[in-house]
């Protein structure tokens, strides 16, 4: 067991998968010789040669699109887009082909591909590089979507998801990659896919959140018991399907609800969790439920960033609001 | 760096023509490839089926018995020749214009009527058929075929891939960024373009700007192909001889096959709005099952008594296959559920409870 | 004024539009020669030559690419995508191009394209020609996204679409193309873009729709009617932006809300207006908002397309659950 | 339909050679086309400014006192030579690494360092420079030069419209559709593929398996070309050429530059991971600068003192550049809501009222 940065963690589930089946496959631009543009595939290359981690073509409809046909074929590839913003080029393969082949063979053919993509802001990036894109992908039935707030998670729920026998969008925190490190286990563990963690128990108000933001969320509760609100934050790790029995159960009971994401408000999957809570529990719900977000507005240049993401202030603001409505 | 101060604009000529063997007129033009008999008159008996299926499957649309339905006549030898050179246990990725193709390579009959008539069945083979499932977005299956023949080859199989598109579908951006991986990867992938003049309404001549088709290949360093797609030697040849190079290790091929779509689109469409009627009455100067029998008659292998027996017979396997087709139940109508994920989800099994079904129409 | 199908109003529109402003350009698969697979563009090009009808290679991503290049140089495209299933291909285009060519250049450029496009099912189509994607645009910022109900709505919000200095989505519902007749002024005429309208009033439960589901709304409202109750139907018109003030005028006076899409339920648009609703007007309420949707599955194949759509039945029921909570 | 029984593969000669007139020693090769002398001094004069402004760049990211930064050193002369080409009206669509076909179009370097700072400024041009807004996302603006120029030809003007891309650029789908588009609808485009040899860490044989990227041109039919992306005198010959066929109606030209990336792939980029020092060596010895130094000097066009003062008058002009660059105002940090939509809507109305700004780092 070492102490390792998220994205230590992800290259070393990355090793684990590769040394325990030989059907699991690398394949993304940058991702051999280089090690990848953050190092999660470094040393992958040496360790398993040309054939399993290859250095692709700058083509991402062609990266997933070969890695549907490999999935299909009986391997278990594990593509790379660099960043979350260059999804959009492969966003049919991924939502009309990887989500649907499935259900368009009637089940005689899979596609158990984990895709590996690093999102969010805030880290002085250039334009395109901080999308978050949950919300589309949990729009689109056949995919999951999974993204981890800590590097114990990332290799636990990277491990599960390379596991699963349909396709995974894998999502990076960008801004958490080297934030934090923490113990992780050496060997193979799974974190269960579907199964949202109660990240810190609360009983005043419930805040609900996701990969990159969680670690602003237990900040701002922390801020916010200082004052004497306890707050619950509910980590997601799975984005979709969503754990709507865990975000049930802790609005039963703090019957207050904030949801905070870096991805623009309308249409964002705050409004499902929103409108999930209101429709199920609105007789448990003593305030509105309120979504804390990125703005209406492609995420900004890097001079104003900063105040597009949902800030510990900005969260701390809503729980107060939602305490005392 | 060469020094050169020449212009190096592409030559005036043009560098591929369609290699043809057989004349339309049934006689040959070379040497044939080497092909035993049984197997040229199965090729007509196949093209024969092919055409029956199609006739068949155009009446039944009019009647309202099956839906939108891509026809494939005048395309016949490309896909049944292509198919016949293809191994039972390799792989075959069409598009929805490919019945002719399918059913050679194992698909039944049954499933490719179940396909028009909106049934789950209908894009899927059975186990033992080594068939992709029909993507109806077009192109995107090109890069699913690069990879299953990059997968079988990092597996160190000896296998050949085969995979059709039309005219269209070269225009496409997956086009054009699976064939780029093909050839990087040097995937064992025989790709064959079934131009067949059009893409709906559209002529090859405004699809590209290019003189042919086959000479899109060299973009990606490919080995290229151009070839009568209506004369059955010179596909035998082609497709033959590339597949065996995608089995020994020597690369993808890309293969234009020129044919014609005889027929509308599909039955939604009116090629009367956009072709002339001159146009339809050339080519079909040029059917393959015209070449095809004028050659077995000029060679001895086909009697007047034979061929009337493979039409009949034809018509037979086509009736059966309707009647098995149309006795199919239909699914439940709930039964989409189980095909999204391994398992259900949540919410699937929440939504699945509260389902209201409506009558099949 | 005559009496025209939608999708001749569609096809009055566009030469109206055509007639009035030579910087109206038409460019798709099928649109010239062809009139289009549905004859939306049928004469236009005899009437206005190549130039400004151009039937185009088999390239999705060209199409509205090239269309973006145009609207940057100063002309008004009308780009047509056959069905709303081959967006995916030009998604990137649309969502990171089309919508972010003002942010980008802080106004200097813009980026004013009408992107014609139909949708849904319950046509008997084969895969990919009935999916429903207004979820996905609503939440991309930078393109609004509008559908008419009937074929007076279809010519005026296709007018108001030319006229916008801004991309949108005009996303015409397929099943109502020739279901019904009515009279269509001849002349240029424009809805306000941004408005929904009262389709029906009433006072026990608001419902909402838009686009292809309006009439089975309006239907299911008759039948409700019969068992004395009153329902409201508010047809949204424009998609995104939502009009949140008709909703919430609507929802405040019957306290009780149905949200209708043909869409997947996880994350669709119903998600946003269930959230709207329960944020703003959690007090008014009288009962959980109540979503009618497609499935969290693919659109399915024909057999069973009508079990999928939402029906009058559906509907129904949920309208008399709504009212008896 | 031609009877033919050969094989039409591809032949195995090469058939893109880079045209270059000027050795890397400086020496003409063949004969010069005719360039104003002022016009050759001028090529060096923005090729060192070109550099200048790199070197600058570089070391203001290590500083911090800008962000990720994509260097220019190796490719000042494609850049400096096509954009002295191209007529002021005329419109250029660069991508992130075009600084100095930008500057020479008039882009003000003081908004050419805003762009690495990360401030809205930096993506736009002036009212009066036709340069487009850059997209980050590799090959998405092709297209749109594609449509611009379309747009053109459809108003009736003369214009020709340049655009740039990378090696790694032409294996998206998007570089496919829009040169298909540029050949089948014959726009005054001329599309400049700077070949610097890696797409980050991928070489350009692993990019493609094509021996050149000019022969992708044919695959559209486009008038394709190959050039010495080095030496400022093919390049001059070559693009002045192609737009003057652009706008004398002649339809639109692929160009592959054969450049070099001196430096690392953005300031975020350590190529010591993946290229040997050896080749970085070679390449230095083509640097497009020594080179058009040595043949000015040979024309005895340039004196010590006057290529010292060029020196010293670029480092003056990229000095006065950053400093208004840096007295620039950080915008308001609401700006953004302004410049989604022509007129803010609802939503946005309602969001920017609740706004909390943060400082801005
Ligand atoms: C991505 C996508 N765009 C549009 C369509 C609609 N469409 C179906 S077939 C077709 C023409 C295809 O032409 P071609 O590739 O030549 O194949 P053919 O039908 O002639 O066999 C079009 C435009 C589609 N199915 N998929
Ligand atoms: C669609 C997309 N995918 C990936 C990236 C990340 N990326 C930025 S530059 C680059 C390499 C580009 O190579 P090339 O086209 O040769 O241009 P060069 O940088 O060498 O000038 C990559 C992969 C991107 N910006 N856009
Ligand atoms: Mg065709
Ligand atoms: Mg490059």
């Amino acid at each position: 067991m070492a102490k390792l940065t998220m994205v230590q963690a992800i290259n070393q589930g990355l090793k684990v998968a590769m040394e325990s089946n030989s059907d699991v496959v690398i394949l993304g631009e940058d991702v051999g010789r280089d090690g990848g543009v953050f190092r999660a595939t470094e040393g992958l290359l040496d360790l398993f040669g040309g054939d399993r981690v290859a250095d692709t073509p700058l083509s991402e409809s062609g990266i997933l699109g070969t890695a549907i046909g490999m999935a299909v074929y009986g391997l278990r590839p594990v593509p790379e887009i660099q960043f979350m913003g260059f999804l959009y080029p492969a966003f049919d393969q991924l939502v009309s082909q990887a989500a649907r082949i499935r259900t368009r063979s009637t089940s005689r053919f899979s596609c158990p591909i984990t895709l590996r993509v690093p999102y969010g802001g805030n880290v002085k990036s250039p334009e395109l590089h901080s999308d978050s894109l949950e919300a589309l992908i949990a729009h689109s039935p056949g995919v999951k979507i999974v993204t981890p707030s800590n590097p114990y998670d990332a290799k636990g729920l990277l491990l599960a998801a390379i596991s699963d026998p349909d396709p995974v969008v894998f999502a990076e925190p960008l801004r958490l990659y080297r934030s934090v490190r923490e113990e992780v286990p050496d060997g193979w563990y799974q974190i269960e896919l579907g199964k949202a963690k109660v990240a810190r128990e609360g009983t005043d108000v419930t805040v609900v959140a996701w990969g990159s933001l969680v670690p602003t969320c237990l900040r701002a509760a922390q801020l916010a018991s200082q004052e004497g609100t306890s707050v619950e934050v509910v980590d997601l790790r799975t984005v979709s399907p969503i754990d709507e029995e865990t975000i049930l159960r802790s609005v039963t009971r703090t019957h207050r609800a904030v949801i905070v994401h870096e991805a623009p408000k309308t249409a964002g999957l705050g409004a499902e969790i929103s409108a999930l809570i209101a429709e199920e529990a609105i007789l448990d719900l003593e305030a509105p439920v309120t979504r804390v977000t990125g703005y209406d507005a492609p995420f900004p240049v890097p001079v104003v960033e900063r105040s597009y993401v949902p800030s510990d202030r900005r969260v701390l603001e809503a729980i107060r609001a939602c305490v005392k409505f | 760096m060469v020094a050169k101060t020449r212009s190096t604009t592409k030559d005036a000529t043009r560098r591929y023509h369609p290699i043809q063997i057989l004349s339309p007129e049934g006689e040959l033009l070379g040497p044939s490839p080497t092909i035993k008999d049984e197997e040229l008159v199965k090729m007509l008996k196949f093209m024969i089926v092919g055409r029956t299926f199609d006739q068949r499957a155009l009446s039944l649309q009019r009647q309202g018995r099956i839906g939108t339905y891509a026809p494939i006549s005048g395309q016949e030898a490309v896909q049944v020749v292509s198919a016949m050179c293809l191994n039972d246990d390799e792989w075959m990725f069409p598009t929805y214009r490919d019945y002719a193709a399918m059913y050679v390579h194992g698909m039944p009959m049954r499933d490719l009527f179940l396909f028009p008539m909106g049934h789950p069945q209908g894009g899927r083979a059975p186990e033992d058929v080594n068939i992709y499932a029909i993507s109806i977005s077009i192109a995107t299956h090109l890069p699913h075929a690069v990879g299953a023949a990059w997968a079988s080859k990092i597996k160190g199989e000896q296998k050949a891939f085969i995979t059709y598109h039309g005219d269209g579908a070269t225009s496409e951006g997956d086009f054009h960024e699976a064939m780029n991986f093909a050839g990087v990867f040097q995937v064992p992938l025989v790709t064959i373009c079934e131009n067949n003049g059009w893409a709906i309404s559209l002529p090859r001549e405004r699809q590209t700007h290019s003189e042919t088709i086959a000479q899109k290949g060299e973009a990606y360093g490919i080995n290229s192909q151009m070839v009568d797609g209506n004369d059955v030697l010179a596909l035998y040849q082609v497709v033959s001889e590339s597949l065996e190079r995608a089995r020994t290790g020597q690369g993808p091929t890309f293969i234009e096959a020129v044919t014609y779509r005889l027929g509308p689109h599909t039955t939604a469409d009116d090629p009367g709005r956009y072709r002339s009627q001159e146009e339809l009455d050339e080519m079909k100067q040029k059917d393959p099952l015209v070449r095809t029998t004028k050659y077995l008659r000029g060679l001895g292998l086909l009697s007047d008594a034979e061929e009337a027996e493979m039409w009949e017979d034809a018509k037979a396997t086509v009736s059966d296959a309707l009647k098995e087709a149309e006795n199919i139940a239909v699914p439940n109508q709930d039964f989409f559920f189980d095909h999204v994920y391994a398992e259900l989800t949540p919410n699937l099994i929440k939504q699945r409870r509260e389902f209201i079904p409506e009558e099949a129409e």
